[in-house]
């Protein structure tokens, strides 16, 4: 009997020695293989690659979401080349991307996507920020039956019966698990006063529906003492947060994403309004730096993705990119912004290791190919578990909410993220969309 | 102090904030459109242009105090060049070449600040000096809207003394009535036309710079505050000081309690009243000229 | 008799290259010359105004984005309506708005006309901005079936294939150009002519100004209405910013200036060249605004009539003729 | 009967009484000069009566009708047709097409969005008739803009002749020409306006006395003497009217 204890002893002793040593080599290979990569100007393979077209606004008011998923795309696409690129129709082929600028309005949405999919012939189409953009993204592939990632707006009426095709899959996570999470969170929390501020487009009325719908759920003592709905890139935020102080609210839960995020909070503080926001966009280093430690604290952020250290590869990827940003980084990617891989960003990191994976399973970027091997795929991302729901394409996971506090790990001069929250995917999984026939069981 | 009577001064106070800041910029306008017949719509561009001067002065170690002095006066400068090399010739087309030249300067400058200083938004904090609040009969109130308040109240002392009681100024309000007459009188008009407008765009430089630690600075910002002085001058009166002064405080107080009490309605009434104003006083409320 | 038949000729080689044009550049440059031809008839309806009559107006947009809205909502609502149907109801739309906002228009003149139309255009903005029940607000309207082109005999055309809506539109689009044309060789044409140069003497000789302008305000407002609808079926998604915003106004105006204000095809070739340029800049940089900025500049600054009046310069220089267009 | 009866035409601006109780008749057929040294009152009285500006009081008859108030184009299509002092034509087009203008008019063509107008025959051919009645036919393609100063002078004629008006209003149509180009113009004026009634405002005297029937003299808003030039010439107060307090 000692024996087998013995021997047993051994092999978890080489187990854990295997671990450690391959993690040692793993974040040794990824630092090398990230050694050099420079965000500001990426290497573009030529030839016959896999053509990702990245549809984001690169000018207009909100251009700075082109520049902010830029770096998670180019991110994957640098490490997987540098690992010979992803076995394709039986070669091994290099990752591009190619950038598709929707300006941030619809039209120019549709212009830049059948110039990515006519002109450059792109293989998958990824975005884009603005549900109403990524909308038109959507049709416009499916148009030309090219495979749409949508992989950033989180509206549900993306994936509902009317607007759902086949050819889009929703990695994110969507308005109602938002929503919900939030609500999930509060279930259990003393405050009872809600003040809505959303923005004044489908995104931000949906968000407040399904909040006011779950907040009814979980809380039904608790009361909505105000609803308003402000126009996209507002600049003034006064007169609300007047009307937000009148009201008594307790709590103000908004959608609000950069740059209408940071105007509402920095302006909130500065008017001596220091009630804390329920919100998923307010958790860069931009807007928590402006309002400092005080500022910041008691925000309660809600989002698909947080930065933590329990997973070994993401222990690796934050060491490697923070030691990059520190060290190689130029403008804009030297910014507060990007010392970690936060939130939306690392998301769309993990979303778009998942995507690769799906293609190199695929064995092709041929789209029925695609969609076979994603619709229903469970994959093991470096941030929990992501199922594909086979019929309405939507990604169920667990989503996190964390009330920030100081000290947090990561950042010094503001509260951060500390307790994580986690919301299983099971309570927040979001309905099957009514009137889709394929959902019908 | 309850919490009603205290939403109702807060918003007034916002009101007149927001209606301080739209005077500023309005008031430049319309000087120059009584002067020159120009109506710059550039010139809420310059407002953000001087926004983002405050931005790299601040970088560039100094205060923001220094960035008060020195954005509008660098605004001002490049105003005073726009008019000279670009407005200056083409009086030949008559109003729709000017009018068309400065949507012109209005994108280029819209987009040569992107390229400057990037996409994404610059925060200023408030002065120290400034920070924190104050307060009034029970109100807390942010001692820097108060300061805004007063800058531009001084600022409208300064014009007011400047126009009624110096020589320039007289020249300046005989120009709106008829400038070719007081060329004939022998006053080098273009000289004038040209410190007219470096006052303009150095009033709107002023509220870029005032306005920059409220908002954050950022490329959409022009559109909002170049719609809203728009509308002011227009409603106000072309060319009307007054006219400017009074509208701008009637329309930062609608944005106000535009938003307390009809927050969908509050944006359209502005353009119904500014449609009614044009169709049946083309002048505006105190205009003297179309 | 040689100049009818240079013409006669030169249209037949037109017709043939409009023909071919999608067989020969592929769909993707299919699409951008409907785009082109969109933005020509939008420009030329505007320089019916501004080169014609010399009323700028700020404001195009307004028809531009009701006849699109209008197509988009009856498609959206009236099910089984036929393509024609659709787009008669966006010019329909689009006139309607110019005669109720005429009367108010058409008494001013100069900067105050253009500021009027600025405000008015800006007004309907706002208001599908906010109305998002019926106007999809910021998101736009889009989904809406495009049904195929019925003729009698044959079966429908299909019109979401491309290459099919191109050969519509452009019929579309290029018949409303030429009755346009038509419409400025008219008497009322000479008249508006008139008015451009001298509306007081107009008055004088017993034309009852005011008239005449809402007449050209109303025409020139129906077939930006009709672009609009061309709009809407092309892109099967209309937002307010895409066919109500600011620049929706600007750009006819800039394309005109660009071109030649005093000339009819003035405006398609500054339709052109801004989409040449655009097309070819998006490769390069973002900052299109800004090229399209700083010709603008330079063409008022240096050459006020645009290209044609270069144009026009050089042909008078060379041929020694005394026109003034 | 007379064709235009002014009854005490009162016109004061922001104070200054310009008109102050005119009575002006004109006779039907009659060419009749209106004179009277600067500042009289005469182009103003031109104005109040074609309609530029509103009259402060009193009335205007045309052919018995009261015309005060009404607009430009109301009064042209009654009949009035008028000059302007400063050249007003249309520069940047032809003379064909100035003249054509008239002639639409006067043919009604006025909302025709329909037939082009270069295929009119009817319009064209009597706008070439009425400009070899105004010796401008051989000029007819030359932009407005490039004409001889003269030969504006005698396009603006032809314009306020082109509506063929009962009633034809010139406001001083020599102003600034040569001596030897007014003859061939009051020439022009004579043939164009013949059977025509004609006001004219001129302050060259020979053009007044070869053209007119009857003058009215004006001086300080009123009217000093409404006679034939031979009585005119030689009455005291008109000399005193133009030349100051009269010598003794």
């Amino acid at each position: 009997m000692k024996r087998c204890f013995f021997l047993l002893r051994g092999v978890l002793t080489l187990l854990v020695l295997g671990m450690l040593v391959t993690s040692a080599w793993a974040s040794d290979a990824l630092m090398d293989r990230m050694a050099d990569f420079d965000p500001s100007n990426p290497v573009v393979p030529k030839g016959d690659t896999i053509k990702i077209g990245h549809l984001n606004p690169f000018s207009g008011p909100a251009a700075m979401n082109g520049e902010l998923y830029h770096i998670a795309l180019h991110w994957v696409a640098h490490d997987l080349n540098k690992q010979g690129g992803v076995m394709v129709d039986g070669k091994l082929k290099k990752i591009e991307i190619i950038k598709g600028d929707t300006m941030s309005k619809p039209i120019n949405a549709k212009k830049a996507a059948e110039r990515l999919i006519l002109g450059d012939k792109v293989d998958l189409l990824w975005g884009s920020t603005g549900s109403h953009i990524s909308l038109v993204c959507q049709q416009t592939a499916a148009k030309y039956k090219k495979i749409y990632v949508s992989a950033l707006s989180i509206s549900d009426s993306l994936m509902d019966a009317e607007n759902f095709n086949r050819y889009t899959f929703h990695t994110p996570w969507t308005t109602s698990q938002a929503a919900k999470s939030l609500a999930y969170f509060y279930a259990k929390r003393p405050e009872k006063k809600f003040y809505i501020l959303c923005q004044d487009y489908s995104f931000g009325h949906a968000l407040a529906e399904k909040f006011k719908g779950y907040l009814k759920e979980f809380r039904p003592d608790a009361e909505i003492v105000g609803e308003d709905y402000h126009p996209l890139f507002t600049k003034d935020f006064a007169p609300y947060l007047e009307k937000i102080k009148a009201s008594g609210a307790e709590v103000i839960f908004s959608g609000d994403w950069m740059p209408d995020s940071v105007n509402l909070l920095k302006q909130s503080r500065d008017s001596g309004l220091n009630l804390p926001f329920a919100n998923m966009y307010m958790d860069d280093p931009i807007t928590l730096g402006v309002v400092g430690v005080e500022g910041s604290a008691g925000l309660v952020n809600a989002n698909q993705y947080m930065i933590n250290d329990m997973d070994p590869r993401t222990r690796e990827l934050n060491k490697v990119w923070n030691h990059l940003h520190d060290s190689k980084w130029e403008e804009p990617y030297n910014s507060s912004l990007y010392v970690w891989p936060l939130g939306v960003v690392a998301s769309a990191i993990n979303t778009t290791y998942w995507m690769m994976d799906v293609v190199e399973r695929a064995g092709s970027t041929d789209p029925e190919k695609i969609i076979a091997t994603w619709e229903g795929d469970k994959y093991n991302s470096f941030a929990g578990v992501l199922e594909m729901r086979a019929c309405d394409h939507v990604t169920v996971r667990d989503t996190y909410v964390s009330e920030f506090s100081h000290p947090a790990k990561w950042f010094d001069n503001f509260s951060y993220i500390d307790k994580i929250v986690t919301v299983p995917s099971y309570v927040v999984e979001p309905p099957l969309p009514e009137g889709l026939d394929r959902c019908k069981k | 102090m309850d919490a009603t009577t205290a939403m109702y001064v807060g918003q007034i106070m916002h009101g007149l904030a927001y209606g301080m800041l739209l005077f500023l910029v309005a008031s430049g306008l319309t000087l120059i459109f009584g002067m020159m017949g120009i109506l710059n719509l550039a010139h809420a561009s310059f407002f953000m242009l001087s926004a983002y001067f405050c931005v790299s002065v601040i970088h560039m170690g100094g205060n923001f105090w220094l960035a008060l002095l020195a954005a509008p006066i660098i605004t001002a400068v490049i105003g005073v060049m726009v008019e000279r090399f670009l407005l200056r010739g083409i009086h030949a087309s008559g109003h729709i070449g000017e009018l068309i030249l400065t949507v012109g300067v209005m994108m280029v400058i819209m987009e040569a600040v992107q390229v400057f200083w990037g996409t994404d938004s610059h925060m200023i904090s408030v002065p120290s000096a400034l920070a924190g609040m104050v307060n009034i009969f029970g109100l807390q109130y942010p001692l820097y809207r108060l300061f805004v308040i007063f800058l531009a109240l001084a600022i409208l002392g300064l014009l007011v003394l400047f126009l009624f009681k110096t020589k320039m100024g007289m020249i300046i309000r005989a120009g709106v009535s008829d400038a070719e007459m007081v060329e004939a009188l022998g006053i080098n008009m273009p000289l004038v036309f040209m410190m007219v407008f470096a006052a303009g765009t150095w009033l709107a430089g002023v509220a870029g710079v005032a306005i920059s630690p409220l908002l954050s600075v950022f490329p959409g910002m022009a559109d909002q505050m170049g719609m809203d002085a728009f509308v002011v001058v227009v409603v106000g009166g072309f060319g009307s000081l007054l006219g400017a002064f009074v509208s701008a405080l009637f329309f930062g107080l609608l944005n106000s309690f535009g938003i307390q009490f009809l927050p969908r309605i509050a944006p359209v009434l502005m353009f119904v009243f500014m449609v009614l104003v044009l169709s049946f006083k083309p002048k505006g409320l105190f205009g003297e000229r179309e | 008799m040689t100049k009818i038949w240079i013409k006669t000729l030169a249209a037949i080689i037109l017709i043939g290259l409009l023909i071919a044009f999608p067989k020969v550049m592929g769909v993707l440059n299919t699409n951008i010359f409907i785009g082109f031809a969109i933005m020509a008839l939008f420009a030329v309806s505007l320089n019916l105004m501004l080169g014609y009559t010399g009323l700028l107006s700020f404001g195009h947009a307004m028809f531009f984005g009701l006849g699109a809205y209008t197509t988009a909502l009856s498609l959206k609502h009236i099910d089984n309506l036929p393509i024609s149907m659709a787009l008669l109801l966006g010019v329909l739309g689009a006139v309607v708005c110019a005669v109720i906002v005429s009367p108010l228009l058409v008494r001013l003149s100069g900067t105050a006309f253009s500021m009027l139309t600025l405000a008015f255009g800006q007004l309907m903005y706002i208001v599908c901005l906010k109305f998002r029940e019926v106007t999809g607000g910021a998101d736009g309207l889009g989904g809406f079936p495009v049904p195929d082109l019925k003729i009698p005999f044959t079966g429908g055309i299909d019109m979401t294939d491309p290459v099919n809506f191109y050969y519509f539109a452009i019929t579309v689009l290029g018949g409303c150009i030429l009755l346009i044309w038509r419409f400025t060789k008219t008497p009322i044409g000479s008249v508006m002519i008139s008015i451009r140069d001298n509306d007081n003497r107009v008055d004088y000789l017993g034309f009852h100004v005011p008239s005449v302008k809402s007449l050209v305000f109303i025409v020139s407002g129906g077939f930006a209405g009709a672009a609009g609808a061309i709009y809407a079926l092309f892109q099967n998604m209309v937002s307010t910013d895409g066919v109500l915003g600011l620049f929706t106004s600007f750009n006819p105006i800039i394309m005109t200036i660009i071109g030649g204000v005093s000339s009819f095809t003035g405006p398609i070739i500054g339709a052109g060249l801004l989409t040449i340029l655009e097309e070819f800049l998006l490769r390069y940089t973002d900052r299109i605004a800004l090229f399209n900025g700083l010709v603008l500049i330079l063409m008022i600054k240096f050459a006020p009539g645009g290209i044609m009046g270069i144009w026009d310069g050089v042909y008078r220089k060379w041929f020694k003729r005394r026109t003034l267009s | 009967m007379n064709i235009l009866e002014t009854k005490d035409l009162l016109f004061d601006y922001s104070g200054h009484k310009v008109l102050n109780g005119v009575n002006l008749e004109i006779r039907e057929g009659e060419r009749h000069a209106v004179i009277g040294p600067n500042g009289a009152g005469k182009t103003t009285l031109f104005n109040v009566i074609t309609g530029s500006y509103k009259p402060s009081s009193g009335s205007i008859k045309f052919q018995g009708r009261e015309i005060s108030g009404m607009k430009p184009y109301q009064l042209n299509r009654m009949g009035v047709g008028r000059s302007f002092q400063i050249t007003s034509t249309f520069a940047k087009q032809t003379v064909f097409q100035n003249a054509r203008m008239g002639i639409l008019s006067k043919q009604k063509v006025r909302f025709n969005p329909f037939s082009k107008v270069d295929k009119m025959h009817k319009i064209t051919n009597e706008t070439n008739l009425l400009l070899e009645q105004s010796n401008l036919a051989e000029s007819a393609d030359m932009p407005a803009g490039l004409l001889s100063y003269g030969k504006n002078r005698a396009l603006e004629i032809c314009l306020a002749l082109s509506t063929d008006p009962q009633l034809v209003m010139l406001d001083e149509p020599t102003a600034g020409i040569s001596k030897d180009e007014t003859k061939t113009l009051v020439e022009l004026i004579r043939k164009l306006t013949e059977n025509k009634t004609m006001v004219i405002i001129e302050h060259d005297m020979d053009v007044v006395f070869s053209l007119a029937d009857r003058i009215t003299v004006l001086h300080h808003g009123e009217v000093l003497a409404c006679d034939a030039p031979e009585v005119i010439k030689n009455d005291p107060f008109v000399k005193q009217a133009y030349l100051g307090t009269l010598e003794v």
